[in-house]
């Protein structure tokens, strides 16, 4: 293993204990409390001087996230309409939340590092994992379907904010390699209440490591709005308690995601540390399949937030750029449909499961008594096949 | 059975202004599976409300408020999800009264629904049950049924010992004919369920009503099988297994937990160091296996089900 | 149970998910970089202008804090030589933070609560609580010696940041009782990496409850410099992401303290809710008496920090203001020795343990299987002095 | 003992660049037991450092640098100071490999000072083996003795599985004539310490000593003990207890944790449920009471002595 020669002191900072004199320690820049746009909610870019020094990305770029958007809205309509169909176990929809997860995962690298929660499944998707692979996990599969390695994304987590945590670690380790990798992760508004949250900032804070959390604010942990959650004036105002720059984006501007956070990755590769985004965004579907909304949020509130569409928005703009022809309409329309054939072709397949794999990957070494568990459940399934057979149940 | 838990919820915020119940999403959604129903609506935002997301931070501040004088009734959303709030319970929680010598007593309950059974994804059907059974201090209750959830609750929430109180998931949506309000048992009381002669059968939430399905089947094959429930894990009534053992020589714990270091070893070992010569066979665990609780299309497997008890109460050796 | 009217709405704030629009949100005052103080380390009064709109302390006040201080350094240096003696397990001393320790704890009213750690024994015994109850549990006597609803004051926390939930339950409590009830809570500079330092915070935040947080900076946790603990300006800053005001205050001027403490404790009990102090101090002796500093300060260090010593200040601005004379003097000391002396006579009597107790309280509920564990640690100690009757051991 | 640990430390990271160490008070003081002593001065801050104060966020940093090759070492102060990270362990630690079908390995050690007899304060003596042994996916292990100490702890930090690594605090002092490097056992095995022939004494971590001293005891009032070492908590090695067992025909189970639902039991269960036949008494534990740890001033009546164990042993029935 390579060790980055700069890392003699690795966390960069002069240990001063001894100083009340506050100018040894980061300085302090508070979020703008604006949220950046780079194109407002009518479709029109935003004037330089309201772009907090971001730049607006290429027209080029632009329509390759707006065919993403689409691809990504398309395919997560598909799946809540199979788990309506009941071909999954459950499924938490981003709907409404495209502009934040397509442009923070479109601005990594391959060689970047992915630690989504359950929410972000369009981002997986977008990412290049395979539809199945992402939804076994929800249809209730396996846990978790793919190969993190391979798509250098790790799985979906459940327990909150706990990823926040691998993100960091990982940033760490890629900092002690000296390679120039980046770890991105995506914490929910509820989320960042959790100890695990503030551990992760401290953390990167502290090491200085190459993370990017983007707090995907989407209004609502399941029912409880994020007045409930905070009192600060953002979740971003966090930053400054850890010493980290801070930023407070319109989540549905995926101009302005994307813009930052390609921006904050390369500031994590080249050194400079980690960087908290919050997006503020609004979902527009239940928590899951399972969830009513209507106990706690107000339906003409959907309307509004559905008025504040990111895919729209960022249309209009596509289209005064005249990026938008039909050819292009229709293409991504094709690869939005196809998208879903895959998918509900997929999904629509007969899966086996192999029970005996439950006593696989448990641990690395063989133990006996696993494998004594094994043999006595497939004793018991070779019994019970026996005597279906043995009274004509099964053919 | 959410019904039962539900209406024992509101006689108790009825009968004592001291009761308030917090937690995630137990405000005006009623929680995630209903059991806090109305609750806000009826108490208003001073007795039932939503808190921030964060276990340690739910049992920490309840722990204040019954030093107070409350008695907070809190919800983990799932076993796995009370994790964050383990050194709040194992370090606090369970040993405030002894550190004290007796002078601040915490009367408050933490319901976590439990176990397995209903389909779900990763995290959401763990049994956490042994790790606070092994924590001294701690009162560990179970219902399997309505008029249980009701009963127990109720008395739960007037102790003056901190309660975990386990809701098997799988027997929420389970009706009974039951009249509200009612009184069963004091719940460290564990109750024969079912009379039998040759073998008991020890079970608490989830798996009482897969002991008494064996039962059935059992009867089918003239095997006699007494069931047990224990109601509470911690204290655990040696009196009331200790009799059924002493009459039927057999018997055998189920849980959906992993076995190894599970519940039914504590079962297992207290009932044959002080029944050891009454026994005619070695107590049997019939219990999840020893890996993580698997994804819904494998669980059947997993979960002990009548005809894998059945099977393995056959591996005892038997006098013709 | 009265409950407050007012409370209608517990947490005061209107539900505001919809709006992008920061100023619904609670607003941003940054701690101010210079640390607060009122009499500087000369001890000399510190112009109004620079006071950040505080008063000083009351010339009668500011003795009281200063026999106080007297007292609890005298009592301190005494546990650490009893200690030392071997009459303890372990003792973390507080010397040098007398000015955070004392000018917190005159600061709040009988009816408050305190949530104390392992290193504020001299808060607690200027509390009023008796000696030997602080020292019985560094003594191994039992966990806890006093009764805290006697005092007010909960037991001194172990585990890391975890009484700072306590705190801010309580205060929730009162604050639905409808009761004019403030807790305080002191963390240290090291506690405030923990994640429940972090949930803390936010609940209170969020339910505006009457609580109090002192940071006691004392700039290590055991070895580790703050450095390591945070790459934050101040941890005061921490206060922004909680929409809760946060103060930077010279830790070893006890007027600055107490005058900041007070006005906080006001605001609790008004019902305007919680306020982050973090006060910079300095850990003079070692963590515990097991430790050994040698290996990661130098001494140079610790000497630095004994010429800006909190009582010296204090005796030098009493002088100027003529407060001490010799007979006040000399009534400290008397007072000081007295509690010295106390202490020592306590600690040198011989204290009985009742194994039995072991089995008290563990539940208030009776249970059968500890009644036959504590039946069988009965016989086996009454089986052992009848063996050492009957083997002539014991007279 | 902590020299061992320290050595097998040394020995790793000058061995594996991967392996890095990091922790509270681990870099210049050298951790609160001196176990790390040396190490940051040896391999510099960029293999061994002190952390921010964290549990939780040093278990959960840990797993991101395992997943990405690593092996991280990080020790927690405390038993009790690891209850912040339960939630990273349980549903991470132990379930990675498992969740993602054998995809990610996570090689990282988790050293846990752990048992009490030292006169700690609260907090500082709990015995949290129970909890780890008790989760599928952990593997844990605990050494005895200065050479086990060396030889398991380099073992661990070459296994490819996630290892709960229990240092019994009472025994870091320990000297022991012993050349290092050394290799014992692989730790899946248990060791018989001392043969015998009436009795097996199953001890691990601190109580191998006390049963050890009981096994002294007891020749002079010719009773013939055989002290088992189990090393490994999980696996547990049943082909070692077993044959042991079905010499002696009787045993007993030695910890400092609590008896309720503690390891104790598993041990007694499956020992039952495997040599019913071979047994002559009841498998006895001799372990903690069901009571929080004692403070200083009462742990010696808290914790299994020789004396209480030879009592024990002579509640059985005998024959003459
Ligand atoms: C530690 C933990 N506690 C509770 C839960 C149950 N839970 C699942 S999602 C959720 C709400 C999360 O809200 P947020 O972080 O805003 O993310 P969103 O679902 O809005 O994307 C809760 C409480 C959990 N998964 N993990
Ligand atoms: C949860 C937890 N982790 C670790 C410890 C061990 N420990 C005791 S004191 C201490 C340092 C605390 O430093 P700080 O918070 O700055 O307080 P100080 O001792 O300086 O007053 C540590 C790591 C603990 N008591 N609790
Ligand atoms: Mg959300
Ligand atoms: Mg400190």
């Amino acid at each position: 293993m390579r060790f980055n020669p700069a890392l003699t002191s690795v966390f960069g900072r002069k240990m001063v204990p001894m100083s009340l004199n506050v100018e040894t320690r980061a300085p302090v820049v508070l979020p703008d409390p604006e949220p950046l746009r780079l194109i407002d909610d009518t479709g029109r870019a935003v004037p330089v001087k309201r772009r907090q020094g971001f730049e607006l990305p290429s027209d080029e770029r632009l329509l390759e996230l707006y065919r993403a958007m689409v691809v990504a809205r398309r395919w997560d309509t598909q799946v809540t309409a199979l788990t309506r169909q009941g071909r999954l176990a459950t499924y938490p929809s981003a709907l409404g939340q495209e502009a934040t997860e397509i442009g923070s995962v479109l601005a990594l690298e391959k060689t970047d590092w992915l630690f989504p929660t359950y929410r972000d499944s369009i981002a997986l998707m977008t990412r290049g994992i395979n539809p199945v692979e992402i939804l076994s996990g929800f249809r209730g599969d396996w846990h978790s379907g793919w190969d993190p390695h391979a798509h250098r994304t790790s799985t979906q987590s459940t327990p909150l904010a706990t990823q926040a945590l691998h993100a960091v670690g990982m940033g760490m380790a890629a900092k002690l390699r000296g390679d120039s990798v980046a770890t991105l992760t995506f914490v929910g508004d509820g989320a960042t209440s959790e100890g695990d949250t503030h551990e992760a900032f401290n953390f990167a804070g502290v090491w200085q490591t190459p993370t990017v959390f983007i707090i995907q604010n989407n209004q609502f942990a399941i029912s409880v709005p994020l007045a409930k959650q905070t009192r600060a004036r953002t979740l971003a105002d966090r930053a400054i308690g850890y010493g980290v720059p801070g930023y407070y984006v319109d989540g549905n501007d995926a101009a302005a995601v994307h813009a930052i956070v390609t921006a904050a990755l390369d500031r994590a590769r080249s050194g400079d540390g980690p960087t908290i985004i919050e997006c503020v965004t609004y979902r527009i579907e239940a928590h899951t399949n399972s969830d009513d909304p209507s106990r706690y949020r107000s339906s003409s509130d959907v309307t509004e937030w559905k008025s504040r569409d990111p895919l729209e928005r960022l249309e209009k703009y596509l289209v005064s750029q005249k990026m938008l022809t039909d050819a292009v309409r229709e293409s991504i329309n094709t690869d939005a449909e196809k998208m879903a054939e895959l998918t509900r072709d997929e999904m629509n397949a007969e899966v086996s499961h192999d029970p005996m794999e439950l006593f696989e990957n448990v641990y690395a070494a063989e133990r006996p008594g696993l494998r004594e568990q094994r043999d006595f459940l497939a004793a018991e399934i070779a019994a019970e096949a026996a005597a279906a057979v043995g009274s004509g149940v099964a053919s | 059975m959410a019904g039962a838990l539900n209406a024992a919820l509101r006689d108790e915020l009825a009968a004592d202004p001291n009761v308030v119940v917090f937690g995630e999403d137990v405000g005006p959604l009623g929680g995630v599976f209903r059991v806090t129903d109305g609750l806000h609506a009826e108490f208003g935002e001073a007795r039932v409300w939503d808190s921030p997301l964060a276990e340690s931070g739910i049992v920490g501040t309840a722990i204040g408020m019954a030093m107070y004088g409350l008695r907070p009734v809190v919800e983990m959303q799932f076993d796995a999800f009370s994790y964050p709030a383990f050194e709040q319970i194992v370090s606090h929680v369970a040993k405030m009264r002894n550190r004290t010598r007796g002078r601040v007593t915490l009367p408050l309950v933490i319901r976590i629904p439990c176990a397995g059974g209903i389909g779900g994804v990763e995290h959401h059907s763990d049994s956490s049950e042994a790790y606070w059974t092994h924590t001294p201090g701690l009162t560990v209750v179970t219902p399997s049924n309505p008029a249980d959830a009701y009963s127990m609750l109720r008395e739960a929430i007037r102790s003056d010992d901190p309660v975990i109180f386990m809701e098997p998931k799988s027997r929420y949506w389970a009706k009974a004919a039951v009249e509200l309000p009612v009184q069963t048992e004091p719940f460290d009381r564990a109750v024969v369920v079912r009379e039998g002669t040759d073998v008991t059968l020890i079970a608490y939430g989830p798996t009482v009503k897969t002991a008494l399905e064996t039962a059935d089947l059992a009867s089918e094959e003239d095997l006699s099988v007494e069931v047990i429930d224990l109601r509470s894990l911690s204290p655990f009534d040696d009196e009331t297994v200790g009799a059924s053992v002493r009459k039927t020589h057999r018997a055998a714990v189920l849980h959906e937990a992993a076995q190894f270091s599970g519940y039914g070893a504590e079962v297992a070992a207290r009932v044959t160091e002080r029944e050891f010569y009454h026994l005619a066979a070695p107590i049997l665990r019939i219990t999840g296996f020893d890996i993580p609780y698997p994804s819904p299309k494998l669980e059947e497997f997993y979960l002990p089900t009548p005809e894998r008890i059945l099977n393995a109460l056959g591996t005892w050796e038997w006098e013709a």
